[in-house]
């Protein structure tokens, strides 16, 4: 596989680099590969949004990011230095890397006030840092920020709604100003006046200071707000990617074809073009294409999986067609 | 097995209102049965109706009779002793129990090098002279030997017993929990922790009247009191003192009470410990310094006899004219001026071992107090004490004393001879030449009336010394149901029952 | 078939009383799918929990009535009540992971909420649990049925919650925010789904969300809730095609839907009031872009504006 | 976001602390529980006040006098007042004992959070430790230390300590296993926190409820192990006054002279209830879910 | 997990040697010499030096830990000094008239504190929350000896339901021996009568000795299910119509039971070594007494045997614990 077309911006620097990187749980005797053979580099300011289906290994290829799991096999560079070195995570410049977890309710410390939660992560730093960023000024201008208010910060997790739960996960993951984060459907809990908040806070900041994210959601029309490229997972396995708008506007695999079609919006009443998947399903077989089973266009050429090619600028398939 | 209907007072384990079986509660299980090796007077209860010996101990009295021996002579310088032995004695298995069994027995003592071998170390052969005449030479003259015959370790042995060795321990392994003498029981069942029991033994020549007697464990003395006022029990070994007087009210139990040969004294430390001590002035402040009456009933709810000399009431050798310290506080605190001790403060070293210790220990501190000296009650772990004695490490220190054999040799030698210094008998550590040379003279005599004249002399030495304070002799105290009958208690065999002559109705 | 009537819940904490709801009043028809929406925080889950009477110890209910098909929830002994939930009334929570037995079997959990409700044996209550995992398009539902909530994906968690509500099937079935974490493909199979029960099984539903999309798509009417209190409800396309309060209209701009990249998105400015202290008129009167000077002194009730659409407001508005 | 230095945001706000506090009022088992033990405490404190006996001076005329206006509780076998007993042996036997078990909790709560967290070779070498520690009789190691360091109160209360300190590590290590899963605990790596830190601040608040529980369980068991070494030469000496000896001491005359072991058993319970009730409080106060 | 549990039973081995090696070199630390114990009230200094060189206490100590360990190897456990007998037997003997008992014991307390806690939980803070805690608390406040002696006074003196001592009628013949344990063997066998006597017998100091560990558990349980009560998935399921014993027991209990296990592993095996004040009460025959005796007689073979069973059950018990974690909890990794 070529990654010519990604590589292609010597200019730029590659924060995230992954070569053959597998993820397998071996649960008895069956083996489930969350994450196969992928392969991919996120540069120094990207948005790079990931898409799919659930359960298709979105928040697994966060979790491997940021030293949650490790990889059984292939190689991730973090800005050219290997992130795993025999399974044992090096940790980055701590502070550096962050992240909001799909899961807001258990990923808070159930014991700890809202402001212990938020300041938490500052304790990685050194006392200098801490001092600066976690000043009360500082504090209050984030929560407002995230949309939250200065009298919560006393309160406990469970004395809030899901979304804010949500936003008090985001300001903690922003408290220490990282220079990559990691947002794991960050806004779907949060009704769409605070999301447009959250999305345009995040929007700035990736301005004023180049952030890069990792942004996972399932939600296209914020992903084509939010990114600047998409990689489309499905089953583990990237089937297509690209810059955002030549996949909006040209998808090139079945899979990203109904994913685009099957948004519901108010904006356009699209019912009935959403496109559907095959009428019926075809069990596929060990070498076939990983969505044989579901593809509308399927052929008997389909039975030997395609790999992922270059179509047009920056925009690979993993489609025969 | 018994019914088990639930109904009431009868359905607990209750044997004690049958005939044939007499029931024993003592408190605590029996280490070792083997009388080679066991020098345990509690242990004597099952051995002694088990074995027989050369000579026995008489009725009430501390003086033998004849036993397997039925005569005896000892030559004129003490060294020979020689025995003529009662025919027909049989052990449990048939074999006969002549002289070369008694020979045997002795030997196998000898070899197996325990305490009761070192009773024995004066005798330095056996001979078997016939049938039924054996004699012993001794080392050096011994005049308590005889009475040694007639404790538990001179009981006979079948000389079978070797047929049970194991890696050459001369059958020590199976006699610690089997007994094969000629008494007229035998251990016929052995629950650890539970109970013993003894049958007939249908080969002894004395056949008794109760066929089965059981010692069984019940730990808590309150517990012996509820299971003896249900008959349950005959005979309560375990109650303490205290709880003595709810015993007398029971209408089915009988109360015995004698005075025992049981000692309980302080050691006073006059040679290792507080410079003070080793001032005898100090010593007899100390012993004037003790309220006795109030001890004894404090301790031992009265159920005790003030001592009068070393030598205990009911052994010969006990003189009744003895001098014997009594409260006096000034003549105490004018003896403790003289002796220039001032402001003294003396450690007392106790163990939890006798359960009346602890209030022993707080009356006389309470009691020294008076007299100005000031008492630091030192309790240990009763291991540590027994080393702490050994060397001496102590001020004062509690203690009690019972003989082994009826002679006052167990008293007076034991603990005044400067060559027993230590947990050997002299524990508090005195030495005086005289009183050393005195000593060793009326061990070797054999004329009783000699012996007695030279320890009624020593006994006034020390008396005046003080070496020890001599606090009381413990009554044996014994709740019998009313259905036991026989029963003949014998100070040196405290703990252990005539149990071929008691009946049960 | 539900009706709330003049619903106040508070809570004790102790910095004071969080009057969480205020005077909710809404209702929901046999048959009928209903929406909730609103702002994060505004007392959505709340109303979906007193419903079933699940809210946290230090909540009062202080005021107001829930009957369901005539009887009032808010009386029912425990007994009486826990007949009623899963089986009558059945709630999909909003956050899948916590929702979920951490230590029992997928599969063992669906089968003992399906064998509640039905009379079936456990054979059958398997192939039912298997059904039903197949139903929320859950791939490979025999191997799933063994795992593990840690093992599953945040998505196929929330269908397995989604699948527990289901099981009865109950008549009332209240939906928080169920499809959060599922993407497009998956969210619009599990909405055919809860569509097919409500039109074939008749089961009502009480659909909670901040997904305008979604709402359009399943709701019969919609109800936008702000800050404790309800301040639109009517049928949905009018609701959010001619949206009559500010707030409602503020939301839909909101929306990322086609929206430039490069343009912020138009949030709503302004914060939330503070519950503890309501301000004495209208909640939304702060971020308001047409407040009047009645807006801050008097609390606006919903009032009745045209065919079945109510509006808390005092903006004049034809009809 | 520009970046102002400014005063550090306080990690335990005044409010927090409050708040604890006002829970703890609102509690009011708690409070019972607080009330009793407090009440004991000063008597304990004012003994000399309350009682116009010395309760180690014997008095052998008046020994196993049963309850009455002199003698509240009755005497002992040398004629001591028992009542004034209790009073002086609340400072030794309670104490002793509940500082004992802090000292043991407080010492099992963080090797066992430490040794779950890491697991490893680390926990193997804790636990299998723990597992010794377990095995031994308690009797030979209390006279063992007894005599390496000589016998005090001090030493005793060390020994107890010290044989306690396995229980809280399990405990505690249990708790931590099943935490370290959680996602709070794995976002918290995340961010690259000390791993000391994460034990401080999220396992051990986490895990500490069971800790709690055990040792208010564990003190009444302390007191009488105080007497147990007591006995043994290691700990309060006679005559001392202590709840665990008197009980020891004085269960054989309960069918006698039932006072005599039966009011130290009295404050026994009463103390170790009130414990309980102030740890089940504590407990409480700690969960933030139990907002009253 | 079999290669763990290999690996514990490995560890085991390490566990033995090291608790031997601590016990040898402590009770070598105790003032107190066992010579002086066995040779008799009065022994004198030679008889000390016979004795001592007869159990080989003249050797260095490392030499003495050394042939121990010889033994041990072979399963030898050394002669005790104070019985005189192989102290493997006399372990065996006495081990288990102890294991019944606690087990029993044990079995009375899950069974009554496991419900009681639950229920305390559950009515927080009502009548029956409090009535358990003063039960429970009671039970761990009032020593053995105290409650021992007053349910023996009670059901023995003054109602005659129970006897008081002992394990088994002395006429009733004892069942076959094939556990030790009266109760399991005569069912086992059939015997009836055996099975009564040795039932009436234990039910007492098993009920006596259960308290502090029912205290203990009902606590526990309480503090545990509080907790769990709070938990989202809890609330899910009673919205999902799950009730009853279902629900406090599988979504409950079962999350709540890890600190519960834990305590019950430590303390049943403090149990087997520490039911010395019970046994003494109720004349049980057991491993309590004996090991408190050859502690006072300074017995080190006895002691040492007495350790290496304890620890063997300890690290067997504790295994066991740890094992269940995993499967309590299957997000533990081992
Ligand atoms: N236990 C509690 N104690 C105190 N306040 C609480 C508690 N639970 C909820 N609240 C408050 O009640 C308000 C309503 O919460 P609710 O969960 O109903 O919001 P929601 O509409 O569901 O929001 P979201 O869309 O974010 O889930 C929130 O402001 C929240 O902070
Ligand atoms: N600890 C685990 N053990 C076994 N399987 C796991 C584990 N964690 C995740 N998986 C499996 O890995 C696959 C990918 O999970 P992942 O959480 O990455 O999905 P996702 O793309 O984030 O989905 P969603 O959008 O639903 O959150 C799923 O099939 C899941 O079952
Ligand atoms: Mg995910
Ligand atoms: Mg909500
Ligand atoms: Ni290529």
């Amino acid at each position: 596989m070529s990654l010519a077309g990604w590589k292609g911006m010597d200019d730029m620097t590659m924060i995230i680099e992954m070569d053959q990187v597998q993820k397998y749980y071996q649960k008895g005797k069956v083996t489930i590969k969350a994450l196969n053979d992928t392969t991919l580099s996120i540069l120094e300011g990207d948005v790079l949004g990931l898409v799919g289906e659930s359960g298709s290994g979105k928040s697994t290829f966060g979790k491997l990011l940021i030293g949650l799991e490790h990889p059984t096999g292939g190689e991730i560079l973090y800005e050219g230095n290997p992130l795993w070195k025999k399974s044992k995570y090096v940790r980055r410049k701590p502070g550096e890397l962050q992240t909001v977890f799909q899961d807001p309710q258990s990923s808070l410390d159930p014991r700890m006030t809202i402001k212990e939660i938020i300041l938490e992560p500052l304790y990685a730093l050194s006392k200098n840092e801490r001092k600066q960023k976690g000043s009360y000024d500082h504090l209050i201008k984030l929560i407002k920020r995230v949309g939250l208010k200065e009298e919560y910060l006393d309160r406990y997790p469970h004395e809030f709604s899901g979304g804010q739960r949500q936003r008090i996960a985001i300001a903690r993951a922003l408290i220490t100003e990282p220079s990559f984060i990691i947002l794991d459907e960050p806004t779907s809990a949060l009704d769409v006046s605070v999301q447009a908040q959250v999305l345009n806070l995040l929007k700035e900041i990736k301005e004023e200071r180049g952030l890069t994210y990792l942004f996972i959601s399932h939600n296209m029309s914020v992903i084509k707000y939010m990114c600047s490229k998409v990689a489309v997972l499905y089953k583990g396995n990237i089937v297509e990617m690209g810059e955002t708008e030549e996949l909006f506007n040209n998808p090139q695999h079945p899979y990203t074809e109904i994913l685009l079609s099957s948004l519901p919006s108010l904006i356009e009443e699209n019912e009935q073009k959403m496109k559907g998947f095959a009428e019926t399903a075809q069990s596929k077989t060990e070498n076939s294409c990983i969505f044989y089973e579901k593809c509308p266009k399927r052929t008997e050429k389909c039975l030997v999986g395609p790999e992922l090619e270059l179509r047009g600028k920056d925009h690979m398939v993993a489609c025969h067609y | 097995p018994s019914d088990d209907k639930g109904d009431g007072t009868e359905t607990a384990d209750g044997q004690g209102g049958e005939k044939e079986i007499l029931t024993v509660a003592m408190t605590a299980d029996q280490g070792t049965l083997d009388p080679a090796v066991t020098m345990d007077n509690s242990a004597w209860k099952i051995t002694y109706p088990a074995y027989e010996r050369l000579v026995e101990y008489d009725g009430e009295s501390t003086e033998v009779k004849p036993g397997v021996a039925k005569d005896w002579n000892v030559s004129d310088d003490g060294k020979k002793w020689t025995f003529t032995l009662n025919e027909g004695h049989k052990f449990s298995d048939g074999t006969e129990l002549n002289a070369e069994a008694v020979k045997a027995s002795f030997e196998r003592t000898l070899a197996i090098e325990n305490g009761p071998a070192e009773v024995y170390s004066v005798i330095s052969e056996i001979n078997v002279e016939s049938d039924y005449v054996v004699s012993f030479e001794l080392g050096e003259n011994f005049p308590p030997f005889l009475s040694t015959l007639a404790a538990n370790y001179g009981g006979i042995v079948n000389p079978k017993v070797l047929e049970h060795e194991k890696d050459g321990d001369l059958g020590q392994n199976y006699l610690a929990t089997n007994t094969m003498g000629s008494g007229s029981y035998e251990l016929t069942e052995w629950k650890q922790g539970e109970y013993i029991k003894l049958s007939i033994n249908k080969e002894a020549k004395v056949q008794p009247s109760i066929p089965e007697v059981y010692f069984r464990i019940v730990a808590d003395g309150a517990t012996q009191r509820m299971q003896l006022e249900k008959g349950e029990i005959d005979i309560a070994e375990g109650i303490p003192t205290e709880q003595i007087e709810s015993v007398k009210s029971m209408e089915q139990v009988e109360l015995l009470q004698k005075p025992s040969l049981l000692v309980d004294y302080v050691y006073v430390n006059s040679s290792k410990g507080n410079e003070a001590l080793k001032n005898p002035k100090v010593r007899q402040a100390l012993s004037y310094g003790i309220d006795y009456e109030s001890m004894i009933n404090v301790v031992h709810q009265g159920y005790a006899t003030p001592m009068r000399g070393p030598v205990p009431d009911g052994l010969w050798g006990h003189n009744p004219a003895s001098f014997q310290y009594e409260l006096d506080i000034n003549k105490a605190k004018s003896l403790l001026e003289e002796a220039g001790a001032k402001d003294l403060t003396l450690t007392l070293l106790y163990s939890d071992n006798k359960t009346w210790w602890e209030t022993e220990a707080l009356t006389i501190q309470a009691n020294l107090k008076e007299i100005g000296v000031d008492v630091k009650l030192n309790k240990v772990a009763y291991a540590t004490s027994r080393e702490m004695m050994e060397k001496g490490e102590f001020d004062l220190s509690l203690g009690v004393w019972s003989p082994d054999f009826g002679d006052p040799y167990m008293f007076m030698n034991y603990w005044y001879d400067s060559e027993n210094l230590g947990l050997a008998g002299n524990r508090a550590f005195y030495q005086n030449e005289e009183v050393d040379k005195l000593l060793r003279q009326a061990a070797t005599s054999n004329d009783q009336e000699e012996r007695e004249a030279l320890y009624y002399e020593i006994q006034d030495i020390v008396i005046e010394e003080a070496p020890y304070i001599l606090l009381f002799q413990k009554d044996f105290v014994l709740p019998v149901s009313h259905s036991v009958k026989g029963f003949v208690y014998n100070p040196m065999l405290e703990g252990i029952y005539n149990l071929a002559e008691m009946t049960k109705q | 078939m539900l009706e709330i009537k003049n619903l106040h819940v508070n809570f004790q904490t102790f910095r004071g009383t969080i009057e969480a709801l205020k005077n909710i009043n809404l209702t929901v028809d046999e048959k009928e799918v209903v929406g909730i929406v609103g702002e994060s925080g505004s007392g959505k889950s709340i109303t979906a929990l007193s419903i079933l009477n699940l809210l946290e110890k230090n909540a009062d209910i202080i005021d107001g009535e829930i009957s369901y098909r005539g009887e009032n929830l808010l009386t029912l002994s425990k007994k009486e009540i826990q007949t009623i939930r899963g089986k009558k009334i059945a709630m999909v929570f909003q956050e899948p992971m916590t929702a979920l037995h951490p230590t029992m079997k997928v599969g063992e959990q669906l089968s003992e909420v399906i064998r509640r409700h039905r009379v079936v044996s456990k054979k059958e209550a398997k192939q039912l649990m298997i059904n039903a995992l197949k139903d929320v398009h859950i791939h490979n539902p025999e191997y799933v049925a063994k795992q593990y909530p840690f093992e599953l994906s945040g998505g196929m968690r929330q269908r397995i919650v989604i699948a527990l509500a289901m099981a009865a099937p109950p008549d009332l079935l209240i939906a928080d925010e169920p499809t959060t974490a599922l993407d497009v493909t998956i969210q619009h199979e599990i909405l055919q789904l809860m569509k097919e029960l409500n039109e074939k099984k008749g089961t009502s539903i009480l659909f909670i969300t901040h997904d305008l999309g979604v709402v359009s798509e399943v709701c019969d009417r919609t109800i936008v809730m702000y800050a404790g209190e309800v301040i639109e409800s009517g049928v949905t396309k009018e609701v959010l095609y001619a949206p009559q309060h500010p707030y409602t209209k503020a939301l839909i701009e909101a929306l990322p839907d086609g929206k430039d990249a490069n343009e912020p998105l138009k949030a709503i400015h302004g914060e939330v009031p503070n519950l503890m202290e309501r301000p004495a008129g209208c909640a939304f009167a702060s971020r308001c872009q047409h407040v009047m000077e009645v807006c801050k002194m008097k609390q606006p009730h919903l009032t009745h504006w045209q065919n079945q659409h109510d509006v808390a407001c005092w903006l004049e508005r034809d009809g | 976001m520009e970046v102002q230095t400014q005063t550090e945001v306080q990690q335990a706000p005044f409010v927090k602390r409050s708040a604890l506090l006002y829970k703890l009022k609102k509690n009011k088992l708690t409070m019972v529980g607080a009330v009793i033990l407090g009440v004991i405490i000063l008597a304990a404190l004012f003994a000399p006040l309350l009682t116009p006996y010395n309760p180690n001076v014997i008095d052998a005329a008046n020994k196993f006098q049963g309850p009455s206006w002199a003698h509240w509780f009755g005497t002992d076998e040398v004629g001591r007042d028992i009542f004034t007993r209790i009073l002086y042996g609340a400072r030794l036997s309670l104490g002793l004992a509940i500082v004992a078990i802090v000292i043991a909790a407080i010492v099992g709560l963080m090797i066992g959070t430490v040794s779950g967290y890491f697991g490893g070779y680390i926990d193997q070498i804790i636990m299998r430790t723990m597992d010794m520690i377990l095995a031994f009789p308690t009797l030979i190691l209390a006279m063992a230390l007894a005599a390496a360091l000589g016998p005090s109160i001090q030493n005793a209360m060390i020994a107890i300590a010290f044989v306690k300190i396995p229980v809280y590590v399990r405990l505690a290590r249990s708790e931590t296993l099943s935490l370290r899963e959680s996602l709070f605990v794995k976002s918290a790596q995340t961010f690259g926190i000390h791993p000391f830190r994460i034990i401080r601040k999220h396992i051990m608040p986490n895990s500490v409820s069971p800790v709690i529980i055990q040792g208010t369980l564990d003190v009444g068991d302390a007191i009488l192990l105080i007497a147990t070494l007591g006995f043994l030469g290691l700990g309060a000496q006679p005559p001392a006054p202590e709840w665990g000896a008197m009980i020891s001491i004085g269960w054989k005359y309960l069918l006698d002279f039932w006072w005599y072991p039966t009011f130290p058993c009295l404050f026994l319970f009463l103390s170790a209830g009130a414990l309980n009730l102030m740890g089940d409080g504590i407990r409480d106060v700690l969960d933030p879910r139990s907002s009253r | 997990m079999t290669k763990m549990i290999f690996k514990r039973l490995l560890l085991l081995v390490f566990v033995v040697f090291g608790v031997t090696l601590i016990t040898f070199i402590l009770s070598n630390i105790i003032p107190g010499d066992p010579a002086s114990m066995m040779a008799g009230q009065r022994a004198n200094q030679e008889t000390l030096e016979q004795v001592r060189e007869q159990l080989g206490l003249d050797q260095p100590i490392l030499t003495q830990y050394a042939n121990y360990m010889q033994g041990l190897l072979t399963g030898d456990l050394g002669t005790s000094i104070r019985t005189q007998k192989p102290v493997l037997d006399d372990l065996i003997i006495f081990f288990p008239a102890t294991l019944e008992l606690a087990i029993l014991a044990f079995f009375i307390a899950i069974i009554i504190g496991i419900p009681l806690g639950i229920l305390a939980a559950v009515k927080k803070n009502t009548f029956w929350d409090h009535a358990s805690r003063i039960f429970t608390i009671s039970g761990i406040s009032t020593p053995v000896f105290w409650s021992g002696l007053l349910v023996i006074f009670i059901f023995y003196g003054v109602l005659g339901w129970f006897p008081a001592n002992g394990r088994i009628e002395m006429q009733v013949n004892p069942p076959t021996h094939v556990t030790g344990l009266y109760l399991l063997d005569s069912l086992l066998s059939g015997d009836w009568v055996a099975f009564q006597s040795s039932l009436r017998h234990i039910l007492l100091p098993a009920i006596v000795l259960s308290f502090a560990q029912l205290a203990i558990i009902t606590r526990q349980v309480r503090a545990s299910m509080l907790e769990v009560l709070e938990k989202e998935y809890f609330r899910t399921a009673i919205a999902n119509g799950i009730n009853g014993p279902y629900l406090l027991i599988k979504y409950g209990l079962r999350n709540a039971l890890i600190p519960t296990i834990t305590v019950i592993g430590v303390s049943f095996g403090a149990l087997l070594g520490g039911a010395v004040v019970t046994e003494t009460v109720f004349g049980w025959p057991g491993m309590g007494k004996y090991v408190v005796d050859s502690i006072a007689y300074l017995d080190f073979p006895a002691m040492m045997g007495f350790t290496v069973f304890i620890s063997i059950g300890y690290v067997l018990i504790n295994l066991i614990v740890d094992l269940s974690y995993y499967v309590l909890n299957p997000q533990i990794k081992e």
